[in-house]
């Protein structure tokens, strides 16, 4: 599997409901050894309609930004919502979320 | 005097973007049309020039990484390929111009069509990427283009009223005869123009072709607050020489021979060959400016080795683009396609580039897993959040305006 | 004796604007059109004027002279052809054809001998070729403030 | 014990990939992941770079053009993109180094065709200039 498989994939609930795409998957490095470090497994994907939100980084409690860029980008990122792996399923190109209601996407610190 | 021949990246970069053979032109022809009135969008393009360029070099500085890097990672590879192939038309138009700048100058001096040079030109501006130590190649054409404060002089020996310059600089309005749509379209280039993306390009990608480090930002600084007001003083030297001499004759500047006429009425024989050679040294260093651009951002956009540090067979696909670059801009130029008009068109692909370049600057110049303590103050944040709002309107207006006024006519 | 042309000119000129006051739409454009024909080649005229001035003074080298009135000359031939492919509306605008060409005429004819003169070397015979073309400079400046 | 929190695209996607050398070697277009048998959550094992990687990514009509061109310039090698397992990184930072060189890792193979075919034909190809 590519990390583009998973990237823009459409998230729907069980009963079918679309919940978004896959803007960013959230990584872990605590997975099996790899060379000198633990690989990096999956923990989590975030959810939301708008691609560029997710990937400019002011979901991290330290990234302040210009004031006016950062309340912009997380106006956008308002409806981001976050599934964590062990209640995901992928299903062909589609991740089928075991829960109805996806959670806050929790700061990276 | 070593700590003096530091500055000379930011005074090639800034002479490649505020004097190159599009904007020698484009300042006189809006010093002989509209005086001094539009002093000001010069004011406003150094300052946000200053702002984003000190941004891509302590970017690059601290992290050693160029700009079009950071454009690909935070537009993503969508977005940021809309912005590679504008932002490289861009700059390959202005290569294509100012390879035909550089002819035109020796045109100048010899009265020998510019078509004959050409392709001795572009064969030199290539050998010189090829071959010449980067430091070298801008103290060179850095010091060369400071020829061009022939105009200063020239302003000064013309014995202005200073007092009514500073009068016309200082209230802008749109002089009689003129519509309003004309003004807006020629603040509108002049903004792009002194904005231009290929300067921060050049500029970051320079500064990690210098090696500078954290310990180096003081330089950084020091080149951006030399290089950048140079450059502004230089492009409304020649509208107020222009504004003096052409305006009150009601002549139309079309031709870089028209630019130089005010400094050869004031400074005679000697002060026109020195502006020739100020001509020379600032197209031929916008020509290796653009060039390098072009292979900068295509290969930062692409991961590829890039750079005049490392030896050529190492960064293979970096001077193969660059190569091809010229090639392509002198055959353009060959077409008898007029070099000053082709930078006007470039304009409309600016407009899109200008945003798409500047925010991830901003974005990644306050990054903290970059920056650490180099990240932006507040001062700067809101001066360029005002910008990139100002740059936005900028590009929108820019394409509509284009079209009202046939480029200004 | 060119200057008694173009001040015969300007009269005529200012008698067209005054007296015959037949603003057609097509009348209108065409006025623009010589109004902006006249500008563009009193462009021309003043830069070769203020070259030929340098070359007085001993200011310009040859060459660069030479590349300006070449200029100078190109552009002037090339509105002047421009113009002349305008087709004049009616006998007013015939008129107006005939005075510009006129002036459109002594302004080139003007520009090609200061660029051969200056092409042989000639330098010193600049200004007094500029000083003929002064009057002509006048009538276009005329023209191009009347009909704009 | 948890390790590292990183976001795909904000952290990995799209960075520098350099050698040992300090030289590029690519961008990270795209990354692969294994699913393990027993359900236990994928991780990445490789990074993938070129431009047959980054086609993917692009998607659209632009993609597929970018795919179709990658695929014809690359034969007759393969047109699998260049791979560099996880076990060669190093350093995961603002670029990501890896522990071999640019041959050693053979992910470039239009660079060395540009070297082969244009540069080195050109006097002077092999020299530094500071």
């Amino acid at each position: 599997m590519r990390g583009s498989d998973l990237l823009g994939a459409p998230v729907v609930s069980r009963s079918g409901a679309a919940l978004g795409r896959v803007l960013d998957v959230r990584l872990v490095q605590d997975g099996p050894l790899l060379g000198a470090f633990a690989a990096m497994r999956v923990e989590g994907l975030v959810v939301g309609h708008r691609r560029t939100s997710a990937r400019l980084g002011y979901d991290r409690v330290e990234a302040h930004g210009p004031w006016l860029v950062a309340t912009v980008v997380r106006w956008l990122a308002r409806d981001n919502r976050y599934l964590p792996w062990e209640q995901a399923s992928l299903e062909g190109h589609r991740v089928v979320s075991g829960l109805d209601e996806l959670l806050r996407v929790p700061f990276i610190t | 005097m070593k700590g003096l021949l530091k500055v000379f990246l930011g005074v090639l970069t800034a002479i490649g973007g505020f004097v190159d053979i599009g904007d020698l032109v484009a300042n006189a022809v809006v010093g002989a049309r509209f005086g001094l009135s539009l002093a000001w969008v010069l004011v406003a393009g150094v300052v946000g020039i200053c702002l984003f360029a000190d941004m891509s070099g302590r970017v690059a500085a601290v992290t050693g990484r160029g700009t079009f890097d950071l454009v690909r990672e935070r537009l993503g590879p969508r977005a940021g390929l809309a912005n590679l192939v504008a932002s490289t038309f861009v700059t390959f138009l202005t290569l294509a111009a100012e390879i035909g700048g550089v002819a035109l100058a020796f045109e100048l001096a010899t009265s020998v069509s510019y078509l004959l040079f050409v392709p001795l030109v572009a064969f030199l501006v290539w050998f010189v990427i090829w071959r010449m130590p980067f430091e070298k190649m801008e103290q060179a054409f850095g010091l060369a283009g400071l020829c061009l404060l022939a105009f200063a002089v020239a302003l000064w020996q013309l014995g202005p009223d200073w007092g009514e310059l500073f009068r016309q600089a200082s209230h802008p309005s749109v002089p009689d005869g003129e519509g309003h749509p004309t003004y807006w379209f020629y603040a509108i280039s002049l903004f792009g123009a002194a904005m231009t993306p290929y300067e921060v390009f050049f500029f970051s990608s320079g500064a990690v072709e210098e090696g500078w480090t954290r310990k180096d930002l003081k330089t950084e600084r020091l080149n951006v607050y030399v290089g950048f007001p140079l450059g502004g003083v230089l492009s409304l030297a020649i509208a107020a020489t222009s504004a003096l001499v052409l305006l009150p004759q009601g002549i139309e500047v079309d031709h870089l021979d028209q630019v130089a006429l005010p400094t050869v009425l004031a400074l005679g024989k000697i002060g026109l060959a020195v502006l020739i050679v100020g001509f020379v040294a600032a197209t031929f260093g916008a020509a290796l400016e653009t060039a390098l651009s072009t292979g900068y951002s295509l290969a930062q956009y692409l991961g590829w080795q890039w750079g005049k540090r490392t030896a050529p067979k190492d960064a293979a696909r970096f001077h193969a683009v660059v190569l091809v670059a010229v090639v392509l801009g002198a055959m353009l130029v060959l077409t008898t396609l007029d070099p000053v008009k082709v930078t006007e068109y470039s304009l409309v692909f600016s407009a899109i580039a200008l945003p798409l370049t500047y925010f991830p600057i901003l974005v990644v110049a306050n990054d903290p897993e970059y920056m650490a303590e180099s990240a932006n103050g507040r001062v700067v944040n809101a001066l360029a959040t005002g910008y990139l709002v100002l740059l936005t309107v900028v590009a929108l207006a820019a394409i509509p305006l284009m079209i009202a006024t046939k480029a200004g006519q | 004796m060119k200057r008694a042309v173009a001040i015969l000119t300007a009269t005529l000129v200012t008698g067209m604007v005054t007296g015959c006051v037949s603003p057609s739409r097509t009348d209108r454009d065409y006025e623009l059109k010589a109004g902006n024909t006249a500008k563009a080649v009193a462009s021309s005229v003043a830069t070769a004027i203020l070259g030929a001035d340098a070359a007085g003074r001993h200011k310009a080298t040859g060459p660069y002279l030479s590349v300006l009135l070449g200029m100078a000359e190109k552009d002037a031939l090339a509105v002047q052809s421009t113009f002349d492919s305008v087709q004049p509306p009616d006998a007013t605008a015939d008129r107006l054809r005939g005075t510009v060409d006129d002036l459109l005429g002594s302004a080139t004819t003007g520009l090609t001998e200061m660029r051969i003169v200056c092409r042989r070397g000639e330098l010193d015979k600049l200004p007094a070729l500029a000083d003929r073309l002064r009057s002509t400079l006048d009538g276009l400046r005329f023209l191009a403030d009347h009909f704009q | 014990m948890t390790g590292r929190v990183r976001d795909l695209a904000l952290h990995l996607l799209d960075r520098q990939v350099v050698d040992t050398e300090g030289k590029a070697v690519g961008n990270v277009d795209d990354v692969e992941l294994v699913v393990p048998e027993d359900g236990s959550p994928p991780y990445v094992v490789a990074i993938l770079t070129g431009p047959q990687a980054l086609a993917r990514r692009l998607g659209g009509l632009l993609g597929q053009w970018l795919g179709f061109w990658s695929h014809a310039l690359s034969r007759p090698d393969s047109s699998e993109p260049g791979r560099i397992p996880m076990e060669l990184v190093t350093d995961i930072d603002t670029q990501i180094t890896v522990a071999r060189t640019r041959q050693e890792l053979g992910v470039h193979r239009n660079e060395d065709r540009a070297r082969q075919y244009l540069i080195l034909r050109i006097p002077g190809a092999r020299h530094a200039r500071q």
